[in-house]
């Protein structure tokens, strides 16, 4: 199979994927008479019965489920994805969402750099010195890392560089919140700060970004650090890599040319899967940063039960994470000659 | 044991334990937006032979030339694409159930990779006691342990080694486990799929013995699959010789190996080492690796490598012709036998 | 190097090598002495069964045993050093020059994701004499030949100024490369060069194997089971590649197998291995016709034979000895028709029978 | 001649010195070990959790008035001997709340160890209901293929396309807030990956010449799939069932922590943590210890799962 042929079934299936996940989400959040009524964030206290009668009307909020869903399915269709409550206003779900979203992908993009930098260093130390005072060593870390709560490693960088910093007198990294944008051009508050010329600003956000980063990174480079000393052991038991030394290659190039390309095959997944799910927002951490992205945004909108904004963000993750797992496919077939589609 | 007997009009026949006819098994190449069939791997293209009562047949080829698919195709562990196997006068491909079920109590096979072929957590007494729980052939536990102790000590095993698991055993012991779990549900045919080429020569030496003595004691009949010709050679009555998916020459195993037909054949025994240093050597090199078998040339499918080939063989491909008991599937009969190193010549 | 080698001159020396591996069983006696020499441009065939120790002793030869191996004793003696005191580092070095070995199966020995090229040029490029030399002789618009770079290897003695370019280095190394690829008779090397291995069929991988191995200008070519994992025919193709190859290569080969007819159809001495020893060593011919050892003689009988059908093999009784626990003195005695008490006691070394024809038993 | 129950001694004993073998293996492993000693302490601790905390400890009895919890301050166990009230007296002498107190007052010791009962049990049964669900169907799906097997993989892939913990968080607050709901939840994400690992086991062990020996041998399909495939595939679901003990601990805590709990006096570290944030820099002990018996549960039993992925390795027993 072609390349081509291949990302277009993959895409054909996103279709479905978007389909059930919708259809899922729309029933969970409608179907049950729980959070707040869906009309709510589409009227206001100005307005009549008969006004009210009629927005209810126009939106088919009266009508069975099913016929709901293709009355939201028009609204999408419309550009609009409806008006989300959760802000107390009727705001379009979209505009929300995507103002909150360069937040996300900022917060993304630092935590993945940092889990990858230091994720498949420890992996590779680990799997070189299997069973040695280093792989002990950068095993616990790993491990610690994936069974720390995360939301309690928050509060304790929290609590640590935050409180006891400004307590002790020391400079301390701020604890949560984001500054407030100056400019937009491009959407990424980071980018446009650079465009502008604005380093202040670049350096407060920077700033901001440094706790969350380092909560979620630390939560994840375990999961990285594993796959990587896996793969890694795996490879340095192959054939060619005692091949590769009979050779008379140093080790140096045994492991970085021989054993590690092979032995990051694996770390791709991870590391595109690890992105795609933080572009969704890593919500309690987010939530316990106050980080303005969308996860922090889907929590609240969860807790008020606010239909058409989880819808919103449900089918841009599912979307995100099949295109991720695409890209991973195609990466694949880049890194290993022999995977043809 | 029964003879099986088919009353024609004019003769009464006894037919061969095994018949193959015509038999395909092309697996499909997958493509495309909706994976439809762009090729097929022709793995067996067109076989037919038949298996004697008693005797072992050989079948000797290289990697890719069907000789493992041709045996799983038998069994019906995969689907035959067109062709009949006919064991005992039922065609394998169209059995029901319960046919089947005698089938595979009577056609056994033993593998190539001893360890693989045993289910590594199972000790031998468990994975005899299956098998013969599977056709019910006891009644009891201490009936099947009774048994398989029996079949153990036939196979050179001993009552020590009942309760071991597969990796607690040499290579050599593995395949005589395996042999003894084809023979616990009194199985009549075996096919053979290399079993000895994940074994030493000294081991492989008493596995082979094995096999001849069992054959003897039990009123086996083999089909030998190997790629090691001196192993046939020893092994086999007859032997078929089988070349991208068809059997290219099919003889008498003395016919075979001193007055091959083919060009395939006589170059495949020109290649093979022989245990002498003295011996006379003989450069005939078969040019080439072996074609695909997605990709099989047109017309012979052994033209691209074959010094004689003619305008004839890259047309037309040959049919596999029977003179006096030796079938040949070549345009140009050439006599080999003058080149042909022999058993009486060796030592002159 | 030594210039001047005459037929006869022992290149290679093993005495008496013992090497254990630490188990969760115990301790592996895998090596129990083994006593080997190779001549100067011989072929020497190791032939034995698994776990006779052959691969061992090879792993110890080119120092890349397991971390779990140790050497108890022994010497192995290349050009007066004894490589069993080298440190990593020197025997790395070694083996960028002097000790080029092949392996079994070409798929899982090349790397899967590096082209032949790659991995061909990290051959080249680490012997900068090579490539000084390839430039020396180098002349435009025609092809290099290897050969004529293999007999300068020994003569060349002045200094050589060892700095090449980065350019100059990757433009030379693609025409070596090129011209180590004819050497082993692979044909369209341009395009061998940039496939990877999976696109060769096991034949053609096996080329590109020999070829990394003689890029290195050895003077040990180490052969280990090298056509184990290859149809018959290919098989054929391969050992006759090594016989035309043999004057030109300016080496001494050990060949690893444990088929008897390949043995004998390549080497000039063969020695047999049995429980990590090596028990019989004497010329192919004398070998295939008289051996000596119990051993030796009933693994030649265990062979089927086509040109001297026999209706029944001899196999040999009994198993391969535990390597945990293995029999005192000859490990091969529990086995053995002919065994004496003083099989069971003290292990027999190899003496010299004939001329040329050693055996390690008691009966003689 | 045997009899029936020598047979199945044999059998037996072969099996403990294989069970022998991998404890050899396990024991070399000195981070194995110490998880391994982790998880047992907590287990036991938790199963004998009544017997050990002092009711009086653990209510909120003590607490009068005001609205929760900030009437009552949170103590600090060096300087606080335990002085419980104005109408409760405890036991005679000096007691200490060695790891201080909560938010409604009780001793923050006696509340983690409660805590611990709950938190196991319920990981042990999402895991368990989880790992049968994805086991099965990946099993069934992988052996079958053809159109069950692709429907199975099509509904994994919209579940593993789903934000995990939006979903959990949505059923969570449209079925109301019991401990039940909260359970489904979490199988509800945690099952897609336990269809995809054993399907791929499946796929992978049912190429083995064993299989084909076995249908060779006239073994039927549920024989050689629940016999044999299944028990040669299970060993890397056993270990990522015992990681997932950790990994089910944090996300239901975390559950909790987000407001989902059923009652915010449940004994849950979750809920403790919860509370502990309240007051994260007037007494941040609360906070630490429970997060920190989370982090030391949850890495045992991440321990244990890696040195048993080592063991189970069929390379290391060839």
């Amino acid at each position: 199979m072609k390349l081509y042929e291949y990302i277009i079934r993959r895409l054909i299936l996103l279709v479905f994927v978007l389909l059930a996940v919708s259809v899922l989400i729309f029933y969970l959040t409608r179907g049950f008479e729980r959070g707040f009524a869906p009309w709510a964030p589409y009227i206001n206290e100005k307005m009549t019965a008969e006004q009210i009668e009629e927005v209810i009307k126009a939106h088919g909020f009266d009508r069975p489920l099913h016929e709901q869903y293709f009355y939201w399915f028009r609204d999408v269709f419309n550009g609009e994805w409806g008006l989300t409550g959760t802000w107390g206003l009727g705001l379009p779900a979209n505009r929300v969402f995507f103002n909150r979203f360069p937040r996300t992908v900022e917060l993304a993009v630092f935590a993945t750099i940092l889990t990858i930098s230091i994720g498949i260093p420890l992996g590779i130390i680990s799997a070189v010195k299997n069973n040695k005072l280093p792989d002990h060593i950068s095993r616990i870390i790993a491990l610690a890392g994936y069974s720390t709560p995360s939301y309690w490693f928050g509060f304790l960088l929290q609590l640590v560089f935050f409180y006891y910093f400004s307590l002790w007198g020391l400079p301390n990294l701020p604890s949560s919140g984001a500054p407030s944008i100056a400019t937009r051009i491009t959407g990424l508050p980071i980018l446009d700060g650079l465009l502008t010329g604005n380093l202040g600003f670049v350096w407060n956000e920077f700033v901001h970004l440094i706790l969350p980063s380092i909560s979620l990174s630390f939560i994840s480079l375990g999961f990285l650090a594993r796959i990587v000393r896996a793969s890694m052991l795996e490879v340095l038991r192959q054939d060619y890599i005692t091949m590769a030394r009979s050779k008379g290659l140093r080790e140096r190039v045994v492991i970085y040319r021989h054993a590690l390309k092979n032995a990051l095959i694996p770390a791709v997944t991870l590391t595109g899967i690890f992105f795609a799910s933080l572009l969704g927002g890593a919500m309690i951490t987010e939530y316990v940063f106050s980080w303005p992205g969308v996860g922090q945004a889907a929590l609240l909108a969860v807790g008020q039960g606010d239909s058409n904004f989880i819808l919103l963000y449900s089918l841009v993750f599912a979307t995100i994470i099949v295109l991720a797992n695409l890209a991973v496919d195609v990466a694949y077939a880049f890194l290993d000659p022999r995977i043809k589609y | 044991m029964r003879s099986h007997v088919i009353s024609t009009k004019n003769a009464v026949k006894t037919i061969d334990p095994l018949v193959v006819k015509n038999l395909k098994v092309w697996f499909p190449i997958k493509s495309g937006v909706i994976q439809k069939t762009i090729g097929h791997v022709k793995a067996v293209d067109g076989v037919s032979f038949s298996v004697k009562k008693n005797e072992t047949l050989g079948v000797v080829g290289e990697s890719g030339s069907g000789k493992t698919t041709l045996a799983r195709a038998i069994l019906r562990l995969v689907k035959p694409t067109a062709g009949e196997v006919r064991f005992d006068g039922i065609n394998i491909p169209k059995a029901n159930r319960q046919q089947m079920k005698t089938l595979r109590q009577k056609v056994q096979i033993i593998f190539q990779d001893p360890y693989a072929s045993l289910d590594p957590r199972q000790t031998v007494s468990s994975l005899l006691r299956e098998a013969m729980h599977i056709h019910g052939v006891v009644k009891s536990k201490s009936e099947a342990t009774e048994k398989s102790l029996k079949l153990l000590r036939k196979v050179g095993l001993d009552e020590e080694h009942l309760y071991r698991f597969p990796h607690e055993f040499s290579g050599g012991q593995r395949q005589r486990i395996a042999v003894a779990r084809a023979l616990v549900a009194n199985a009549e045919f075996l096919i053979l799929d290399e079993p000895t080429s994940f074994l030493d020569v000294s081991v492989q030496a008493s596995v082979l013995n094995l096999l001849k003595d069992l054959q003897k004691d039990l009123n086996l009949t083999y089909m030998f699959i190997t790629h090691n010709l001196a192993v046939v050679h020893h092994m086999s009555n007859r032997v078929a010789v089988m070349y991208l998916g068809k059997i290219v020459e099919l003889a008498d195993k003395n016919t075979i190996y001193r007055n091959p037909k083919h060009p395939y054949t006589f170059q495949l025994m020109a290649a093979i080492p022989v245990p002498n240093p003295e011996a006379k050597k003989k450069e005939i090199l078969l040019e080439g690796d072996v074609p695909s078998p997605i990709n099989i040339p047109l017309g012979c499918r052994f033209h691209p490598r074959c010094k004689y080939a003619k305008e004839k063989c890259r047309k037309v491909e040959p049919n596999l012709v029977e003179k006096d008991g030796h079938f040949v599937a070549c345009h140009s009969e050439i006599d080999f036998s003058a080149e042909m190193r022999t058993g009486e010549s060796a030592d002159g | 190097m030594s210039d001047k080698r005459n037929a006869k001159d022992t290149v290679l020396e093993i005495k008496n090598l013992k090497v254990n591996f630490h188990t969760y069983r115990g301790e592996v006696k895998a090596l129990n002495g083994v006593d080997l020499k190779l001549c100067c441009k011989e072929v020497l065939a190791l032939v034995g069964e698994s776990g006779c120790g052959k691969s061992v002793t090879v792993q110890t030869l080119i120092g890349l045993l397991p971390e779990n191996a140790s050497v108890l004793e022994g010497e192995i003696i290349l050009d007066g050093d004894n490589l069993i005191n080298k440190t990593k580092e020197e025997m790395r070095i070694l083996r960028t020059h002097d000790l080029a070995i092949v392996f079994q199966d070409p798929m899982t020995f090349l790397n899967p994701v590096l082209t032949i090229g790659t991995q061909l040029e990290e051959v080249v490029t680490m012997d900068k004499d090579l490539l000084v030399e390839a430039i020396a002789i180098e002349k435009p618009k025609q092809k290099l030949d290897f050969t004529d770079l293999i007999k300068m290897d020994d003569s060349a003695t002045e200094p050589k100024n060892l700095k090449i370019s980065r350019r100059e280095t990757k433009r030379i190394a693609k025409r070596l490369c090129a011209a180590i690829l004819s050497l082993v008779k692979l044909p369209d090397q341009e395009r061998i060069l940039k496939q990877y291995p999976f696109e060769l069929s096991g034949g053609m991988r096996q080329r590109a194997m020999i070829a990394m191995a003689l890029a290195r200008r050895p003077s040990i070519f180490i052969a280990d089971e090298i056509t184990t994992a290859l149809d018959v025919t290919i098989q054929a193709q391969i050992l006759h590649l090594l016989k035309e190859l043999r004057d030109k290569i300016d080496a001494s080969t050990l060949m690893i197998t444990h088929d008897l007819s390949v043995a004998a159809e390549t080497a000039d001495r063969i020695a047999v291995m049995y429980g990590g020893n090596v028990v019989e060593v004497a010329s192919s011919v004398v070998l295939f016709r008289r051996p000596f050892h119990p051993y030796a003689q009933m693994l030649l009988k265990a062979i089927p034979n086509i040109e001297n059908p026999t209706s029944r093999l001899e196999a040999i009784p009994g198993t391969v000895p535990e390597m945990i626990d293995p029999p005192p003195g000859c490990r091969f005695h529990p086995r053995c028709k002919y065994a004496m008490d003083a099989c069971t006691k003290k292990r027999p070394r190899l003496k010299e029978v004939e001329k040329g024809h050693e055996v390690a038993c008691y009966l003689y | 001649m045997q009899k029936d129950s020598e047979v199945r001694r044999g059998e037996w004993e072969a099996r403990l010195a294989d069970i022998k073998y991998m404890i050899h293996l396990f024991r070399k492993n000195p981070l194995v070990m110490t998880g391994t000693i982790i998880s047992l302490f907590f287990i036991i601790v938790a199963l004998l959790a009544n017997f050990i905390v002092d009711p009086r400890l653990a209510t909120t009895e003590g607490y009068t008035g005001g609205s929760y919890p900030f009437e009552r301050k949170y103590m600090w166990s060096a300087n606080h001997p335990i002085v419980w009230g104005p109408d409760i007296a405890l036991h005679d002498g000096p007691e200490f709340f060695y790891l201080g107190t909560d938010g409604w007052g009780r001793d923050l010791l006696s509340m983690i160890i409660l805590a611990l009962p709950v938190d196991l049990y319920n990981a042990f049964i999402i895991v368990v209901v989880a790992a049968l669900l994805g086991t099965t169907l990946g099993a069934l799906a992988g052996y079958a293929g053809g159109i069950f097997d692709e429907a199975v993989l099509r509904i994994t892939d919209v579940f593993f396309a789903f934000p995990g913990l939006v979903l959990a968080l949505v059923f969570a607050s449209m079925f109301g807030r019991s401990i039940e709901t909260l359970q489904f939840a979490i199988i509800l994400v945690w099952w897609p990956p336990y269809v995809r690992l054993m399907r791929g086991q499946v796929l992978s062990e049912k190429e083995k010449p064993y299989v084909e020996a076995l249908k060779a041998l006239g073994a039927g399909h549920l024989r050689v799939l629940f016999r044999h495939v299944m028990l040669n595939a299970i060993y890397p679901i056993l270990v990522q069932a015992t990681m997932d003990l950790g990994g089910v601990i944090l996300t239901f805590s975390a559950l909790m922590f987000l407001g989902f709990s059923p009652s915010k006096s449940l004994p849950e570290l979750g809920n403790l943590a919860a509370d502990g944030y309240n007051a994260i820099f007037s007494a941040p002990w609360v906070i630490l210890f429970s997060g920190l018996t989370m982090l030391i549960i949850s890495l045992a039993f991440n321990l244990v799962g890696d040195g048993l992925r080592d063991v189970l390795d069929p390379r290391l027993r060839r």
